[in-house]
Order: structure tokens, then C-alpha cells, then sequence
């Protein structure tokens, strides 16, 4: 019996760290993306590790709720965020379930921008939750590279992408076009993406205007770790063996894979909601498009 | 007691009774890990509250150095 | 021809049904000319149309059996999970009894027991749909009664 | 080509039968309908916020309630529409399916019909008319579907392959009309801008559970 309960706590442990070295590497690397678009643009930008002393620092501060909020959905609502992304570190990296379940999770993330948004009241807020409605677009290319692959590998578990890749080399040179897709995903998830309309600066701060102090702490918890587990995933499902296997090489593939996105986000200027939407959807035909002439072949 | 104080102590409790559960009834990894993605976040969202500064309104629901 | 004009335009929510009802249009264009089988050993088998009319009362969805006794023909997907199927298929009020002796387009009417709204219940097969069937008509209509009697009120 | 449930939506862990209809439960489907349960409830505590709405060519901000009655109605159609997302998740039939798709649908509209502002209900209407002209495409691709195999059993269809892609196609245009993703999304955002966060949370939650519960059908079916 005691041997059992050890267990569960020697798990819980390690699921713990498990989500704590992903916030530690998500934070860094944001903050590294944060310093690299400073000295593009000509500044010397903020330390790297800005990122995590912006999070400690909002944990610290007071907070109040508006009289405007719909409780408990406004507090919950920045727990969800953490709840959706640790899950998807847990399901994606450590157990390596199927992929759909993490698309289900990242699906999962808008409805924390809408809930976050909608649930304060404040105008700024609602602009910015039904913005995140409106790119709702960027998903749909997601699901259909999940088709693609799942016809050439005829598994959705990552497991067994990851061996197939081992016997048949990396995934992005036979599917270039779901790669793209999954690329794009990550950029319009990246801070001061093109597609970043819904935290853009003319509504404030889009759906995490109206919080603040420790519930934007938690909101900047669950970036770092979606940053994470994305990055993961995107070397995972597309890479390979290769890189997933050995630690330190996936830390060298995240660091380059922010570093593209990053001179990306600072070359590239934001797009209106609606032109924003339409190219998702643009390459939304494109991949779809793929996977019709892909399933029509087999 | 302020609506935010009163929020942190429930998701506290939430967040213990759940952790007591997973550890003392669950014999499943699988379950361990998903709990812990569910319980977390209340835990964290409960000890700040905790180590939240004291309010520097006069009076609540009012805003600091603003007046109205 | 300007692009961003065409995507203002197709956002506009007046717009979207007429877009969605051409690209259905088009999709079921392309699908017409699509070759296809059928499959003759079907799940929910239904008569040839007309072939019961005047052999009996209950046309359409005469399936035969006596209730409680003899069940009555009925194919499932999973007859491990049905051991009764069919068993009160054939069960009639004695109203509707009575009513099925006198003419013989009983069958097409709604309130024919079998047949009509509740057959599936009553093949004891697909239970789960009789239900969200009735739930889609009960809804709209809590609905629109709702609209009915606040159509007064002002914000 | 040897494929099953197993290696797209996670280990197979059982099945409830409803006389032909079966419920079956894998790691995807048992996590989407605990979140949808547990967002019902969350939606059922939670208070509608007030919204603040900005005045054109006017000052200050208009203060919008969401009154009792109205709350009531509206709570109760994003329960029901909570209810219905959570067993389209556990649902192994493809017409059971389109009909919690439909039910998921009509309690969507319920959900902003008693809102009287005049945007949200024009785009409730044009949204409305969108579900209604998609329920052609989705209960007449199950019964292609039907009339190709000769059942519509997931379990059954998932054993082996039928050359199905055009059937499935209409099937997800269906989808696609009934949840208003993508290109069609425009009428159904607009109803978002309607105050009582929660309910109109409720739509977007199953809307998107829907759209990654199809992929899964349609990845299953073949």
C-alpha cells in the first residue's frame, strides 16, 4: 500500500518537473524570440530572460476582480489554459499518444482566448475573443495535414510516426505541404506573428486586456508551455528520430526553428482580421487540395 | 472576506482534495499525469492568491490613487 | 481585380449562405456524375414501393409477427445486443385495431403504431434516434414559443 | 491495409450498446466528453458577465444585462447543447451522429435567439439558413453511405475499406455548414459579439469538438 502511494507521489513528481522544465525552455525561447525581432528591428531589446521575470513579477501582483466579470468562467478560464497545454505536454511528449487528441487540445486553446475575452465584459476584451473566432481558419489547414499524414504513415499515434520515420527518413520532404501548414500554425501562434491579430496593440492587449496580476501570470505560463509542446511536436511529427531522440539536439532544433519564425515575425507586418483569415483559408485549399489528390492516389 | 481572497481559498481546496486523490486512489500512470495537468493550475492559482500583496484600496471595489 | 475587395465582400454575413449554397451546388454537381454501387444485402431492408398496398392494412411498414409471441422480421447490426427484437413490433391499440380493419390505408397514417414517428422505437433497434428526433422538434419548439411570448419585451 | 480505431484516436477501452447504436469509448473520445461535461458545468455556474459596449457618435459606454428570463432560456439550450456535444463524442453511428449534429444546431441558434439586438439575430438567421440547407448534404451522405455498404455501424465500417472519399466529402461539407467553420464562419462570429459570455461559449466549445470528433469519423471510415 505504502509502496503504491511512494509511486503515485514519485509521479507526480515527475510530472511536475515535466511541466516545469517545458515553462523554464518555452519562457527562454520566447524571450529569445522577444530579442531577436529587438535587434532586427535596430534595438537592443530586453534579456532573455524577460519572459520568466514578466511572470514571476504579474504572480506577485495584486489583483481585482471586475465588477464586469462573469465568475467563476473569468478566473477559470486562465487555469484552462494551463490545464489544456500541461495535457498536451503530457499526452504528446511523455506518452506519445495520437495526434489528434493534441490537435483536440490545441483546438482547445481558442476557446480559452474566446472564454478569456468574452468573460470580462470589457469591450477591448470581447474585440479580442471574437477575433480569435475569427481565426478559427488557422485550424482547419491543421486537420487536413493530419489526413495527409495519417494516409502515408496509417497512424495518427506519434509513437508510430516517429518509427516510421526511423525506417523511411523525415516526414517534411514527402509532405511538404503538410509541414507548411503546421509551419504557419506555429507562426500565427507566435507573439507579433502576422496573424497575431488577436493580441493586436490597437485593442489593448486583445483577450488578456482585462487580466492582469496573477491571471496573466498563468495565461504567460501556458504560452510558454504551448511554445514548447508545439515546437516539440512540429520536430516530432515532421523531423524525426533524429533530433526527438536526444535532448539536447531537440533543444538545438527548437532554439533554430525560433529563431526562422522569428525573423519571420519581424519582417512581416500585421494583417487586417479579414485579410489574415482569408490567406489562412487560402492555405486551408491548398493543403486540402493536397489531400484529395493524396487520397485520390491511394 | 474579498471576492478574490475567496476564490484563491477554493481553488486551494480543490486543488488539494484533488492531488489527495490521485495520490491515495489511483494506481493508473496514465491518470497521475492527467490529474496533475488538472490540479496544478488551482494549486498555483491558490498559493498566489495566498502571497498577494495586501489591497492598497481604501475601500473595495474601488481602484488605488484614481478617485471615483 | 482587386483581391482584398473579393474578401471583404465574401465576409459579409448576408453573403455566406449564398457562398455555401453555390459551393454545395457544386460539390453535389461533381458527386452526380460519380459512379457508385449498392449494396444488396441491406441493414434496414424496405419493400419494394407499392408491392404491400391491399395485401395489408399497415402498407409500408408491415413486418409481420404477432406482438409478445412471434417476433417480427426484423435485421439488426447487433442481434447479440437485441434478444426481444421485433416481439411487440406488431402491437396495435384497439383503436388503431379496429381502425386498420376498416380501411386499408391505415399504414399511412401518423397515427398507425407502427410506422409514423415511432417505429424505430418500436423495432427495438435505433432507440437513441427516436429520441433525438423528438428532442430536435421539442427544442425548435421551446424555442419559438419562447420568441412567441416575449416578442413584447424591450431591452 | 490493416487499420483500426486503435492507431487514430488513442487505445480502445470499451463499448455501450443502445440497440444498434453503440456508444464506444477511446483515450480521444473519453477526454472530449469529460471537457464537454465539465464545461457544461462550468457554464452552468457561471454568472453572464456585464458587457460594456462603446457608443458610436456618442459619449460613454452603454452598460448591457442579461435579465433573468433571458438567462434562463439561454442556460438551458447550452446545456442541452453542452449535453448533446458530449455524447456526439462518444456516438459510433453515422446518422446518430447528424442528428446530434442537427440538435447541437437548432440549441446553437436557441442559444442567441432570445438576444434582441438586431446584428446577432440577422446573423443568427443567415447562420440558421446555412445549418438548414447542411442538414441535405449530411443525412443524405449517410444514407449514400447506408445504400453503398449496407450499414452504418463506425465499428463496422472501420473493419474494412468501401472507397468511400465521395461520400465522405459531402458528409463533411455537412459538417462544415452545421458548425459554420472556415469561409463560412462569418455569420456565425457575429453572433458571438451577443453579451452572456458563457452560453455563447457553449457554441464555439461545440462547434470546434465537432469539427476534431469528424476528422475522426472521417479518418475511420474509409
Amino acid at each position: 500500500m505504502d509502496i503504491i502511494i511512494l509511486n503515485n507521489i514519485y509521479h507526480v513528481i515527475d510530472a511536475i518537473s515535466y511541466g516545469l522544465y517545458a515553462f523554464l525552455v518555452g519562457g527562454l525561447l520566447l524571450g529569445f524570440h522577444r530579442k531577436i525581432i529587438a535587434r532586427i528591428q535596430g534595438r537592443p531589446g530586453p534579456p532573455i530572460i524577460q519572459y520568466l521575470i514578466h511572470t514571476f513579477k504579474y504572480y506577485l501582483k495584486e489583483i481585482s476582480i471586475p465588477i464586469t466579470a462573469g465568475n467563476p468562467l473569468y478566473i477559470f478560464m486562465a487555469l484552462m489554459g494551463i490545464m489544456v497545454w500541461l495535457t498536451a505536454l503530457y499526452l504528446g511528449v511523455v506518452f506519445k499518444t495520437s495526434l489528434l487528441i493534441l490537435i483536440g487540445l490545441y483546438v482547445l486553446q481558442k476557446i480559452v482566448e474566446h472564454g478569456c475575452g468574452l468573460s470580462s465584459g470589457s469591450p477591448y476584451g470581447k474585440l479580442g475573443g471574437v477575433r480569435s473566432v475569427f481565426s478559427a481558419a488557422a485550424e482547419v489547414p491543421l486537420f487536413a495535414a493530419v489526413g495527409i499524414i495519417y494516409i502515408l504513415t496509417q497512424s495518427l499515434i506519434i509513437k508510430d510516426i516517429i518509427s516510421y520515420q526511423l525506417l523511411n527518413g523525415p516526414i517534411i520532404f514527402k509532405l511538404p505541404f503538410a509541414a507548411f501548414a503546421f509551419f504557419i500554425l506555429l507562426i500565427s501562434k507566435a507573439p507579433n506573428s502576422p496573424f497575431g491579430i488577436v493580441k493586436d496593440k490597437s485593442i489593448v492587449s486583445g483577450y488578456i486586456t482585462e487580466h492582469f496580476g496573477i491571471l496573466e501570470s498563468l495565461i504567460l505560463i501556458s504560452d510558454a508551455i504551448a511554445w514548447f509542446v508545439l515546437l516539440w511536436l512540429f520536430i516530432a511529427v515532421f523531423i524525426g528520430p533524429i533530433v526527438i531522440l536526444n535532448p539536447l539536439l531537440t533543444l538545438i532544433g527548437m532554439v533554430i526553428l525560433t529563431f526562422i519564425i522569428s525573423i519571420i515575425c519581424a519582417l512581416t507586418p500585421l494583417l487586417t482580421p479579414n485579410h489574415s483569415v482569408m490567406l489562412q483559408i487560402l492555405i486551408t485549399a491548398l493543403v486540402i487540395i493536397d489531400l484529395l489528390h493524396k487520397s485520390a492516389t491511394i | 472576506m474579498t471576492p478574490e481572497k475567496k476564490s484563491g481559498i477554493i481553488s486551494l481546496i480543490i486543488g488539494i482534495i484533488g492531488f489527495a486523490c490521485i495520490i491515495f486512489y489511483s494506481n493508473n500512470v496514465l491518470l497521475i499525469y492527467l490529474g496533475t495537468a488538472l490540479f496544478t493550475p488551482f494549486m498555483i492559482y491558490g498559493i498566489g492568491m495566498m502571497v498577494n500583496p495586501k489591497t492598497k484600496r481604501s475601500e473595495e471595489g474601488r481602484i488605488p490613487f484614481r478617485g471615483w | 481585380m482587386d483581391i482584398g475587395k473579393i474578401w471583404n465582400y465574401i465576409s459579409k454575413p448576408e453573403v455566406v449562405p449564398r457562398l455555401f449554397a453555390a459551393f454545395l451546388c457544386l460539390i453535389l454537381a461533381i458527386e452526380f456524375f460519380v459512379p457508385t454501387t449498392y449494396y444488396k444485402d441491406q441493414l434496414y431492408p424496405k419493400d419494394i414501393p407499392q408491392s404491400q398496398i391491399f395485401k395489408s392494412s399497415l402498407a409500408p411498414y408491415d413486418r409481420g409477427g404477432v406482438p409478445l409471441i412471434k417476433p417480427a422480421d426484423i435485421k439488426t447490426q447487433y442481434p447479440q445486443f437485441e434478444p426481444i427484437r421485433g416481439k411487440i413490433t406488431a402491437y396495435l391499440t384497439p383503436l388503431s385495431q379496429w381502425l386498420s380493419e376498416k380501411t386499408p390505408y391505415f399504414g399511412t397514417t401518423i397515427v398507425s403504431t407502427p410506422g409514423g414517428i415511432l417505429d424505430e422505437i418500436l423495432y427495438y433497434t435505433r432507440g437513441m434516434d427516436t429520441i433525438l428526433e423528438s428532442l430536435t422538434l421539442l427544442i425548435s419548439f421551446m424555442i419559438f414559443s419562447w420568441i412567441y411570448l416575449n416578442r413584447e419585451r424591450v431591452e | 491495409m490493416s487499420l483500426n480505431i486503435d492507431s487514430i484516436a488513442g487505445v480502445f477501452y470499451g463499448y455501450i450498446p443502445f440497440g444498434d447504436i453503440v456508444f464506444y469509448f477511446t483515450e480521444f473520445s473519453l477526454i472530449g466528453f469529460i471537457i464537454a461535461l465539465f464545461f457544461t458545468l462550468v457554464v452552468y455556474l457561471t454568472k453572464p458577465e456585464k458587457q460594456l459596449e462603446f457608443q458610436i457618435g456618442d459619449f460613454g459606454d452603454k452598460l448591457n444585462y442579461v435579465s433573468l428570463e433571458e438567462l434562463k432560456i439561454r442556460r438551458l439550450m447550452a446545456i442541452v447543447c453542452g449535453i448533446c456535444t458530449a455524447f456526439a463524442m462518444l456516438t459510433g453511428d453515422l446518422f446518430d451522429y447528424a442528428l446530434f449534429l442537427a440538435v447541437i444546431g437548432i440549441a446553437n441558434m436557441g442559444i442567441v435567439s432570445a438576444v434582441k439586438k438586431e446584428g446577432v439575430l440577422s446573423a443568427a438567421f443567415y447562420y440558421g439558413i446555412i445549418a438548414m440547407i447542411s442538414t441535405l448534404p449530411l443525412f443524405g451522405a449517410s444514407a449514400l453511405i447506408l445504400a453503398k455498404t449496407g450499414t452504418l455501424s463506425i465499428l463496422e465500417l472501420a473493419k474494412n475499406s468501401h472507397d468511400l472519399l465521395f461520400q465522405k466529402i459531402i458528409y463533411a461539407v455537412g459538417m462544415v455548414g452545421e458548425t459554420g467553420i472556415a469561409p463560412f464562419y462569418a455569420a456565425k462570429a457575429e453572433m458571438f459579439r451577443a453579451p452572456g459570455a458563457p452560453y455563447i461559449l457553449m457554441i464555439h466549445l461545440s462547434s470546434l469538438l465537432i469539427i476534431v470528433r469528424t476528422v475522426e469519423i472521417m479518418l475511420n471510415v474509409h
